[in-house]
């Protein structure tokens, strides 16, 4: 092994260590943050025993959801009901492979280490990364779908059905929304979408797809909602009337591998937000030298992120649910619609050369 | 043996046994499930092809679309596992595949006239199979089988609704 | 990897598809094996566009694709149309066109 | 832009209101019904006088050919609105063609056939020929769409009746400005599609009770007859097509004109003229054809007057007319077309002579009449033939829809045995009816009289023989119009008791036509006065053969080269100068002596035939039914119309309902037998294959399999 190869794959294990260990710190705390910020919202204290205002929480609830029994039900395909978890798992984590976290590569020697490593600002950079990630939403079904399945009773294949059902029909409106962006700036690679949002309106609007489409925006939003099952569309799991939706036979890790999955699709999506609507890492009219414009724009694109968690959240414990007809209604006969024509609009307005 | 290579082999492997797989079991869910093991496997190789946009593609629709569908209707329908795994009896079934085992190898000794110089691969550029440039055959070279494509799509979607919905009363 | 390997696994998979619909007995399995099929077709037509540096193959595989699509969003509905009427997904049991 | 550009909307206007009519009459008020019908005609009629005065205004002729790129640029767009008139020297194929020298308007509108090297262009031609056509058609059809008014009024089927009428109206129109054979075809055809919906036109009733024939039977019958004729006139247009490679009649004419030269060339030419008489004989009712023509009477009495008697019948005489270019090429032809003419003349008039139904007197008549028209023609004076058209199209119309009142008056009886005495209670009616029973005699001055005696004249110098039944006709037309006129008017009342209550002149809408056309019959014939008279009478002059004259430049054309000319001295190029000045038609060096003595003598046939009316039905007495008794089985023969139906029964229809027996019976046990073979021998192969008809799809599809592994381990190996 010589060592370019070394520093080839040196390389890229230190971007994957910087984005899933920041995935993963960004899961576990999530449920934190939610806890915490629900209990805010009902006037409760929320956990704050283990740690620092409950900061080590979630390492606690890891611990004890390891050491539980892991039951499979005896009307389980065994083999399946393993697969599931993993399979919604995957994806959300693999989603994560094409998000640009900042603009340029930073070398390790600009942060003092003895590296001459170039880190990218992402793990994989593919020219229809917006594909790979449409993609990589569209495969989370597939452990929904065998969850409900395989766990061989009822409550769980009816959540299964409905979660399918309602997460392929919000990929139809999902990538309709998104596609005006693509339209103006012309490439499915998310760093060229990013960098093409640099710079200021008058000097003070930052130069961000959110002013340029509104309605691409507001609609992502609604079908990202309902892609992660989140109030107000959480009919999947809607407890009073499925107990649990497509886990309720699930516990232990097998538990909590879904429960990852939701958070980290969670934080895929605010991140896939961010980029294509917020100027991703951008930070209007900030130049400065590495290592600290590398840094400042991780931590531009982690606040804008998290806003959108926080919304996510807030959302949650302020609103009501959806009547499954009605969501169903919502996303065939007005999003996908109203999707598509905002689409012909960007389209026509491209092709008039306005945009 | 280029990384290009490694993984095309990889894929072929894992497809030539998924298909097996997609055959042999008699579980319809399972046979789904290494139907989409097949076709990431294909997704791989079209990417070891240069079809970067054919693979996310392939993703998307294939494993996204149409596989869900058909996992969606065996767990809505939830039939029972046949017990059988082949149709006909083991004469007949080992027949056809004896049938199979022929044809594969003429066909083989067809595609062996390809090797040589006749079986190599051109060199392409870094466009080649972006979305760029197959977004633009489609739209001008291609634009009259695009359209009718949409308008097969169209005239299916309304021949599934048509087909699967359930008959009402007062309806006959 | 050259040319004929990729042509090579396109026919094996293609006879893999052909024995599914031979010789399997669910109704949604052959399905599975016509679209095993197809990809068999789709590795062959990509393969040979990047033999010929041309990128016609993989417009058509792109239209398979959408065949595909139309194909299995109507077969399946017939196939549901077909298991409210019989119960069973066995093709033995569906002999309708018999004379 | 002249009305000449709009000579496309004269047929299509009456088209308009079929169409208007046909699909929204039965939901529309009568009057709004046969306002559209009368109003769409007249503006045919207008735009007619304007398209006819606007072709002789030589100034303005002149100035479009002049101005013809300018007027070009204003229309030359002949997609834009489908009609685009072009002038003559920028675009020749398209719009508006002018000949100022015949004068000669063609419009032509776009290509409506083109197969191979055929092209066929929809165009209309105008000229001399057709204007008299159209003005004949459009005003008598005018006149009879508001007889119509008054007469259909009590009538079920009003709407569809005015709907048929102006669909008729439209057709005639195609067929006279047609400037080719086959656009010709298609107004010829549809005339005949008209004719054979009118005379249907109340299907339900009985129109023969004693044969068992239906209305519908009776137009069943025309159709059929004038389809035999049209059979002749398509195998006609397809000689031409052969021989000429086109339809169109100025190029076919002028190809006849060259073909004239070549020698040996006459079978040919004759061939061709005689297809198209057969059609001529069939649409204007001549011997061998002429038997539909009463039947058609089975039609209401505007219908025999419009279509049966002033326009559709003459569509022959029209023909043979425009075709003169090809009939005097073809001498032959010629001469039969006389000789036909002349016996139908004189047959039809015998017939008359001993018919009781008013209608069928008349309609015996009308073909009496188009034989004088065909005899005319058939000596090559065509202007005199178009003269009698015109004269014959104002008495007989005038004479149906006199005999019309007169039924309409006593509530539908047609048989002049119980008419009688009725100058009292249709005062209107009876002197219009005595007026065109004047003329049609030929007593002058009245329009028959100049019309036929000019005929008489020309077929003395050509055909002498001829001349003779001509004249034995002329006397016989006078006896039986005559005759009728006594038996209907005059004499003893014997209308019956139950109809006597109903007696009542006809409402104004029917009898203001009457007056009109009793005005036309009057004062018609001085259009075509004859040169000799013209001069002796002062006054005169102006008038002297102005008809023939008119119409000269569009024979004059047809005689450009011409073969075949010598027997015909009317025409003969010889005179060639004369003719063009108009002046005195020549006769082949007639004297005028000869001429006076001709018109004598035809007056005097006519006042005998009226005075031998009077003697047998003028007054009471058994003078007539005791010359019946001695003519015997000569007078039952004519009242049985020389049993040609039944001789056509016998030669024509047995022979063919038994070929048509033998022939279903050979389709029935040969043909059906090798059918029946095959069918059983198909099924028992099918019951075979159902064997490997298992419903299983796995099976086929293994088939298949089988054989693409066979093809492709063959393809492989070899």
């Amino acid at each position: 092994m010589d060592a370019a190869m070394i520093k080839e794959i040196g390389e890229i294990v230190v971007r994957m260590l910087i984005i899933f260990t920041a995935v993963f710190t960004g899961v576990g705390y999530m449920t934190l943050v939610e806890r915490r910020v629900s209990a805010w919202m009902q006037d409760r204290l929320g956990p704050n025993r283990v740690g620092p205002q409950g900061l080590l929480q979630p390492l606690a609830d890891g611990l004890k959801h390891l050491m539980k029994e892991d039951i499979v039900p005896a009307g389980a395909h065994r083999m399946v009901f393993v697969l599931a978890p993993i399979l919604v798992l995957v994806p959300a984590i693999a989603s994560f492979a094409v998000i640009p976290i900042a603009g340029d590569a930073i070398n390790l020697q600009d942060l003092g280490l003895p590296w001459d490593w170039q880190i990218k600002p992402f793990i994989a950079d593919v020219s229809v990364g917006l594909l790979i990630l449409l993609g990589l939403a569209s495969l989370e079904v597939y452990g929904v779908v065998l969850a409900g399945w395989s766990s061989g009773s009822k409550y769980p294949a009816m959540g299964a059905l409905r979660s399918t059902a309602q997460m392929i029909s919000y990929e139809l409106a999902l990538g309709l929304a998104v596609l005006p962006v693509v339209l103006t700036t012309g490439s499915l690679r998310l760093q060229t979408i990013a960098e093409a949002q640099a710079g200021t309106w008058f000097g003070f609007i930052p130069h961000w797809n959110v002013f340029i489409h509104p309605f691409g925006f507001l609609f992502l939003l609604i079908a990202i909602f309902a892609e992660t099952k989140r109030l107000p569309f959480d009919l999947p799991e809607a407890e009073p009337e499925l107990v649990g939706g497509y886990h309720t036979e699930y516990s232990a890790m097998k538990f909590v591998m879904f429960y990852m999955a939701e958070y980290s699709t969670m934080i895929a999506n605010a991140a896939l937000m961010v980029t294509l609507f917020f100027g991703g890492w951008q930070v209007p009219g900030l130049a400065l030298s590495q290592p600290w414009m590398f840094l400042i724009q991780v931590g531009a694109f982690s606040a804008k992120t998290f806003f959108f968690l926080f919304l996510f959240v807030w959302v949650r414990w302020t609103l009501p649910r959806f009547r499954y007809d009605q969501l169903m209604n919502l996303g065939w006969k007005v999003l996908l619609e109203l999707a598509f024509i905002n689409l012909l609009v960007v389209a026509m307005l491209v092709a008039a050369g306005v945009m | 043996m280029s990384l290009d290579t490694i993984l095309a082999s990889a894929a072929s492997i894992a497809a030539i046994f998924s298909a097996l797989m997609v055959i042999w079991q008699r579980n319809a869910v399972i046979s789904a499930l290494f139907l989409v093991l097949n076709l990431g496997s294909v997704a791989v190789l079209f990417l070891t092809l240069g079809g970067e946009f054919l693979a996310a593609v392939q993703v998307i629709v294939y494993a996204g679309a149409i596989m869900v569908l058909f996992l969606f209707v065996i767990t809505l329908l939830n039939p029972a596992p046949l017990k059988e795994r082949f149709a006909s009896g083991p004469v007949m079934t080992g027949l056809t595949f004896a049938l199979g085992v022929l044809f594969v190898a003429a066909l083989m000794r067809g595609i062996m006239s390809l090797a040589g110089a006749g079986g190599v691969m051109a060199s392409v550029g870094e466009e080649y199979g972006s979305a760029r440039s197959i977004g633009e055959l489609l739209f001008t070279a291609y634009l009259y089988p695009f359209e009718l494509a949409g308008v097969l799509l169209m005239v299916a979607m309304v021949g599934a609704v048509v087909l699967a919905r359930r008959q009402t009363a007062g309806e006959d | 990897m050259p040319l004929v390997a990729y042509i090579g696994l396109s026919a094996i998979l293609f006879v893999i598809g052909v024995m599914g619909v031979l010789l399997k007995r669910n109704a949604l399995t052959i399905f599975m094996s016509i679209e095993l099929m197809l990809n068999a077709v789709n590795v062959a037509l990509a393969a040979f566009a990047r033999h010929h540096g041309g990128l016609d193959g993989q417009i058509f595989v792109f239209f398979v694709m959408t065949v595909a699509a139309a194909e299995a969003a109507v077969g399946l509905a017939i196939f549901i149309a077909i298991f409210r009427l019989k119960k069973t997904t066995d093709v033995t049991e569906i002999n309708l066109m018999r004379w | 832009m002249s009305f000449l550009h709009l000579i496309w909307l004269i047929p299509l206007l009456p088209l308009a209101g079929f169409v208007i009519n046909g699909l929204l009459g039965k939901r529309m008020p009568r009057p709004v019904v046969s306002g559209i019908a009368c109003l769409a005609v007249l503006a045919s009629l207008v735009l007619a006088v304007g398209a006819i005065r606007d072709l002789h205004d030589q100034q303005g002729l002149a100035d479009m050919l002049n101005n013809g790129s300018a007027l070009s640029a204003i229309g030359a767009r002949p997609g834009a609105d489908g009609f685009g008139a072009v002038l003559a020297p920028t675009d020749p194929d398209h719009g508006l063609v002018l000949d100022p020298s015949i004068p000669r308007a063609r419009q032509i509108q776009w290509t409506w056939l083109s197969v191979g090297n055929l092209s066929v262009k929809w165009g209309y031609s105008l000229d001399p020929l057709s204007a008299i056509m159209l003005l004949v058609v459009l005003g008598v059809g005018f006149l009879i769409h508001v007889y119509s008014i008054g007469y259909m009024a009590h009538d079920e089927g009003f709407a569809r009746f005015f709907a048929y009428l102006n669909l008729f109206m439209a057709m005639m129109l195609v067929l006279i400005l047609a400037d080719s054979f086959l656009v010709m075809f298609v107004g010829w055809e549809g005339v005949g599609l008209c004719s054979y919906l009118l005379i249907g036109f109340n299907y339900r009733d009985m129109f023969n009770s004693a044969r068992d024939q239906s209305c519908a039977d009776a137009g069943r019958k025309a159709f059929i007859v004038n389809r035999i004729g049209d059979f002749g006139f398509m195998l006609g247009m397809l000689l031409i097509l052969v021989t000429f490679g086109s339809l169109d009649f100025g190029q076919v004419f002028r190809g006849v004109h060259v073909l004239a030269q070549v020698p040996g060339s006459q079978g040919l030419l004759t061939a061709m003229a005689l297809l198209l008489f057969v059609g001529a004989t069939g649409k204007s009712a001549q011997i061998p054809l002429f038997v539909w023509l009463p039947d058609a009477m089975a039609g209401p009495t505007p219908v025999s007057a419009l279509i049966h008697a002033a326009t559709m019948v003459t569509a022959g005489v029209y023909m043979v007319c425009r075709c003169a270019a090809l009939f005097t090429a073809a001498p032959l032809a010629l001469t039969v077309v006389a000789v036909v003419g002349g016996l139908t003349a004189l047959l039809a008039a015998a017939i008359a002579c001993t018919q009781t139904d008013i209608k069928k007197v008349l309609a015996y008549s009308t073909v009496s009449q188009l034989g004088y028209m065909f005899l005319a023609a058939g000596v090559g004076a065509f202007s005199f033939a178009i003269f009698h058209v015109m004269t014959h199209a104002f008495f007989k119309a005038l004479l149906f829809l006199g005999a019309g009142s007169v039924i309409h008056a006593l509530s539908g009886e047609q048989d002049i045995r119980r008419m009688g005495r009725l100058t009292r209670v249709l005062p209107w009616t009876f002197g219009t009816f005595a007026v065109a029973a004047v003329a049609i005699a030929g007593i002058p001055p009245f329009a028959g009289f100049f019309s036929k005696d000019s005929i008489l004249a020309a077929v003395f110098y050509e055909q002498p023989i001829l001349w003779v039944a001509g004249a034995f006709t002329a006397g016989l037309t006078a006896f039986y119009i005559w005759r009728l006129v006594f038996l209907t008017f005059l004499g003893s009342d014997r209308v019956e008791k139950e109809r006597r209550g109903h007696l009542h002149e006809s409402p104004w809408s029917m009898v203001a036509p009457l007056v009109m056309l009793a005005f036309l019959a009057t004062v018609g014939g001085f259009l075509g006065v004859p040169a000799f008279l013209a001069e002796s009478v002062p006054g005169l002059h102006a008038a002297a053969e102005w008809l023939p004259g008119y119409l000269e430049p569009v024979f004059r054309e047809a005689h450009v080269v011409g073969a075949g000319m010598g027997a015909l001295g009317f025409h003969d190029p010889a005179h060639g100068a004369q003719v063009a000045a108009g002046s005195a038609a020549g006769h082949g060096g007639v004297t005028a002596a000869g001429e006076w003595g001709l018109m004598a003598l035809s007056v005097l046939l006519a006042l005998a035939g009226i005075a031998w009316a009077w003697l047998l039905h003028g007054r009471a007495g058994e003078l007539a039914a005791r010359l019946a008794a001695a003519l015997g089985g000569g007078y039952r023969l004519a009242r049985d119309r020389f049993r040609i139906d039944e001789l056509y029964d016998r030669i024509l229809l047995k022979p063919f309902y038994f070929m048509c027996r033998a022939a279903d019976a050979f389709d029935r046990f040969v043909i059906d037998l090798l059918v029946n073979l095959v069918a059983i021998a198909t099924e028992i192969t099918g019951h075979v294959l159902k064997l490997f008809q298992t419903g299983s799809v796995r099976a086929y599809a293994l088939s298949v399999f089988i054989g693409v592994v066979a093809l492709v381990t063959f393809l492989v190996m070899s």
